[in-house]
This record gives C-alpha cells, structure tokens and sequence, in this order.
C-alpha cells in the first residue's frame, strides 16, 4: 500500500515536471545575466574559471552561507554521537598489511593533491568545497586502513573556528576598503597566473581548510561514535 | 545518442535498484554506481567543476559513511 | 573514425561491467562490478578529455583515480568487521 | 609519436572491453577480480599513457594519473578479496587450488551477528 502510494506520488511529480518544462527549448540560453557574466566575468575578477569567479567574487555571500550550512551539519552529528573509541570498546579485526602500508603511503599524497585542488581553484576547474572533500577522504583512508586511529580534536576545532574567522574578517577588510562586504581589494594580477584573481586564491584556501576539518570531523564523529 | 542512451539506462536502472533493494549494502554500492555515472554524465555536458564535486563526494565519503551508518543500525530492512 | 571504435569499445565495457554490478548475486560480485566501472570510467574520462582537446578536464579523472578505491575499502572492510 | 599514442589507446581500449567481459562471464568472485583488476588497470594505464603520447605537453599529468591507478587498484582488491574470502563466500566448484586456506590470515570470521 504504501509502494503504491509513494508510485502514485512519484509518477504526479513526473508529469508536473513534465508539463513545466515541455514548453522551454531545450539547450538554448533564456536568461541574460549568464551572458553577462560570460562575458564580464575574467575582466571583473582576474579568474579564468567562471565558475570560481562567480562562486568567491559574485556570489561569495552565498558561499559564506553555504559553509555555515555544512558546519551546523557537522555540528549535529558531533551531538548525535559521542567521541569516544572507536568501535564503543569492542575490538576491531585488524586490516592486512598490504591496506595498512597502501593507507600511510598514500595519506601525504592525497593530503598534496587536496591542496592542489583549492590552491588551483581559480585556474583549473575544482576549488574549495572539491579539494575540503579530498582531504577528508585522505582521513578517512587512515581511518579505514589503521584501525584505532583517532584523529586530534583540539587541532580539528581550531583550524575550523580559524579559517571561520579568517572568511568573515577578508569580508570586513574589503567593506572598509571598497565598500562593500567581500570587496574585492586586492591586485587582479595577469590571468592565468597562480598568485592573481585578488582575495579569490586566499578564500578558497580558507574555504578547502575549512570544509576539509568539517568534513573530516564527520567522518571521526560517525566512526567513533558510541553503540548504545 | 546511442552512447549517452546507454548511460541514461544505467543510471535510471542502478537508482531503481538502489531503492527497492532490501540487503542496504548493495543498496549503498548501488547508489555509488549512480554518483559515478552522474559524474561521467556531468563531464559529458562539460562542466568539470560539478563533476569533481561529484567525484569527490561520492566516490568515497558518502559510500563511507553509509557503511558506518549500516554498521551502526542494521545491514537488513524489514 | 577511430575514435568511434574505441568508444564503442569502452562503453561495451562500462555496460558489461554494470550489468554485473546488477546481476551479481553476492554483495562483493557488485562491488567488482562498480570497481571495474571506476577504471574504465577513468579511461573513458582522459579519453574524452583528448577528444574535447581540454587539458584542465584531466583533473576529474585523477581525482577518479586518487579517490575510486576508498569506497570499495570501505565495503570491503565492513565485510571485515574493521569499520 | 601521434600513431604510437593510438595504438597505445588502442591497445588499452580492447583491454578494457576484454576486463568488462571477464567481469561478466566468469564464474565466481575471485575470478571476476582478476579479471577486475589485472585486465582494467593494465587497459586504463595504457589507455591513459596513449594520450600522453597524443598530446605529448599533458605526458606529466597522464603518468600521474597512471601511477596512482596502478598504487591504488590492487590495494581495493586485495582488500575485497581477503574480505569476500574470510566471509566465505564459496570459490567456484570446478576450483582445482585454494592456498589461503592454509594461512592464518585467511581464517573465517564468525556469521554475521556474532
């Protein structure tokens, strides 16, 4: 009865989207800011990717907003389970040696392309939110290769609450230099240089630090956890 | 088209799967089949920084996590 | 002309490989299913990055490569009780 | 330079299909990894390498991106086929060898729910 319900509703949301989107061409561009920003973005911000451009200089509020949402969800899991050992005390079968030696060998390179990724945020595609997640893969990997690895606490909150400040202070920076919140106010530089595009390589740095420790602070909250 | 009508199948085949599968760990492999031929999709249509995201988060976070999450409650629905 | 044959041989590839990621009877028989599908994915991605002439698109196929074989860690280590 | 990178991706490309096929047809677990494994990342590398050879300025990322499949494939399989082993997930009848049964390592872990 309820397979069938839920069918019911699945198929009434299929057609509702069917209808809505049956009178929209298909592949043709309907709104003239994306042109606009095609065609003013690299002058405006110094980034050859759009998509960053966009993401840290246009839109970086909502990025801001974004940030906060994943940290309030890492918040709620650190209060849904505890941090105590891993396993709630049980013992855990150990993994073989080929998975432990693969895990510590390849933790530093995963760690190195992490930070490729946000440092090249504005060059190549990728940026903060893609290299946070890579790092935190990275923990995750030690988590699942060496069992009875925890990850330090302390350091996690404090990378956290810093890169947090270090965000909002780079926006004040900018109101009280270019008047408005996340101005931004450093030298554009020559495109397609590493250090150019203004603040845009410093926020997306702050952004990867930021959802990395999120991330990986999730990940330690869900395997330490306690089994009550 | 016939390349991109196979990946349409596959998708919508292993999105299926993942939700009426009872045993939840093929369900959860099932559901990583998904994230990785959304990502082929999104690189397809040439947008690199979607399909890195994709890549990114679904290739080892959320199959962990639902591991975890399974490890914590039960591997069968009722 | 080439290119065709060797995307029809790839994407032979992805679907046999996914049609036993839906087949199999166990658990690890799909888990080899959709790890044979990230390898060949990643060919398929460097392949189309050559086809697209676009050299920033390789990124995606290595963050395929750096990170493809966590989730299969992660269900292989569950089936250890090590998780 | 060109024609050698095609025949590289050629090589590779067929490897690949070759990998799927054996993915499909063979017969239990640890043949499929074999198959799985050896055959896919034998074809990726190569696949990969042949466009190195394409566009000889992308060569330092492809060898990258090749060495980390090679780091990275055999770590997840061997890591699955231990696991599959010590769940007892059964070889095929015809098997004729089974040497891990002769190691500690491979010993079987009690049944689900202990």
């Amino acid at each position: 009865m309820r397979a069938f319900i839920g069918f019911v509703a699945l198929s009434l949301i299929a057609v509702g989207l069917a209808l809505a989107l049956y009178h929209i061409p298909f592949g043709q561009d309907r709104m003239d800011v994306a042109r606009d920003y095609l065609a003013r973005s690299v002058r405006d911000t110094g980034a050859p990717n759009v998509v960053t451009g966009i993401v840290v200089n246009y839109r970086a509020l909502d990025t801001l907003g974004e940030v906060t949402v994943l940290f309030s969800a890492s918040l709620g899991v650190g209060m849904l389970m505890t941090w105590r050992s891993p396993g709630g005390g049980r013992p855990l079968p150990g993994a073989s040696l080929i998975v432990r030696r693969g895990a510590g060998f390849l933790f530093p390179f995963i760690l190195l392309f992490g930070g490729y990724i946000f440092v090249h945020g504005h060059l190549t595609p990728g940026g903060g939110f893609q290299g946070g997640a890579v790092i935190a893969s990275a923990f995750l990997l030690l988590y699942l290769g060496i069992p009875g690895y925890l990850l330090a606490r302390r350091p996690l909150a404090a990378i956290e609450s810093l890169t947090g400040i270090t965000f909002v202070a780079i926006g004040i920076i900018g109101l009280a230099v270019g008047g408005y919140f996340l101005n931004n106010f450093l030298p554009k530089g020559s495109v397609f240089s590493l250090f150019s595009a203004g603040v845009i390589p410093i926020l997306y740095m702050v952004i990867g630090l930021k959802v990395g420790a999120e991330l990986a602070g999730v990940v330690a909250n869900m395997i330490g956890g306690g089994e009550e | 088209m016939i390349y991109i009508a196979l990946l349409v199948v596959g998708m919508l085949g292993a999105g299926i799967a993942a939700c009426l599968l009872r045993d939840l760990l093929a369900a959860v492999v099932a559901a990583a089949a998904v994230s990785l031929i959304l990502s082929g999709f999104f690189y397809l249509l040439q947008a690199p920084d979607v399909a890195m995201a994709e890549a990114a988060i679904g290739a080892g976070l959320t199959t962990a996590i639902f591991v975890i999450a399974i490890r914590k409650t039960g591997r069968h629905e009722e | 002309m080439i290119w065709l044959v060797f995307f029809s041989f790839i994407a032979a590839g992805i679907a046999l490989s996914l049609a036993r990621a839906g087949l199999g009877p166990t658990t690890p028989d799909r888990v080899v299913g959709v790890d044979g599908t990230v390898t060949i994915t990643i060919a398929l991605m460097v392949l189309l990055a050559s086809f697209f002439d676009r050299q920033i698109y390789l990124d995606v196929a290595l963050v395929y490569a750096v990170l493809g074989f966590i989730g299969v860690l992660a269900v292989a280590r569950y089936l250890e009780r090590g998780v | 330079m060109r024609v050698f990178g095609e025949v590289l991706i050629g090589i590779g490309t067929a490897f690949l299909f070759l990998g799927g096929l054996g993915i499909f047809r063979l017969l239990d677990v640890y043949n499929r990894l074999q198959a799985g494994t050896k055959c896919t990342t034998l074809g990726a590398f190569s696949t990969i390498i042949g466009v190195g050879f394409v566009h000889p300025a992308w060569m330092l990322k492809a060898i990258v991106i090749g060495v980390f499949i090679l780091l990275t494939n055999p770590i997840s399989a061997h890591a699955l086929a231990r696991a599959s082993y010590r769940n007892g997930i059964p070889l095929w009848e015809g098997s004729v060898v089974d040497r891990c049964r002769e190691f500690e390592e491979c010993s079987r872990l009690p049944k689900e729910g202990e």
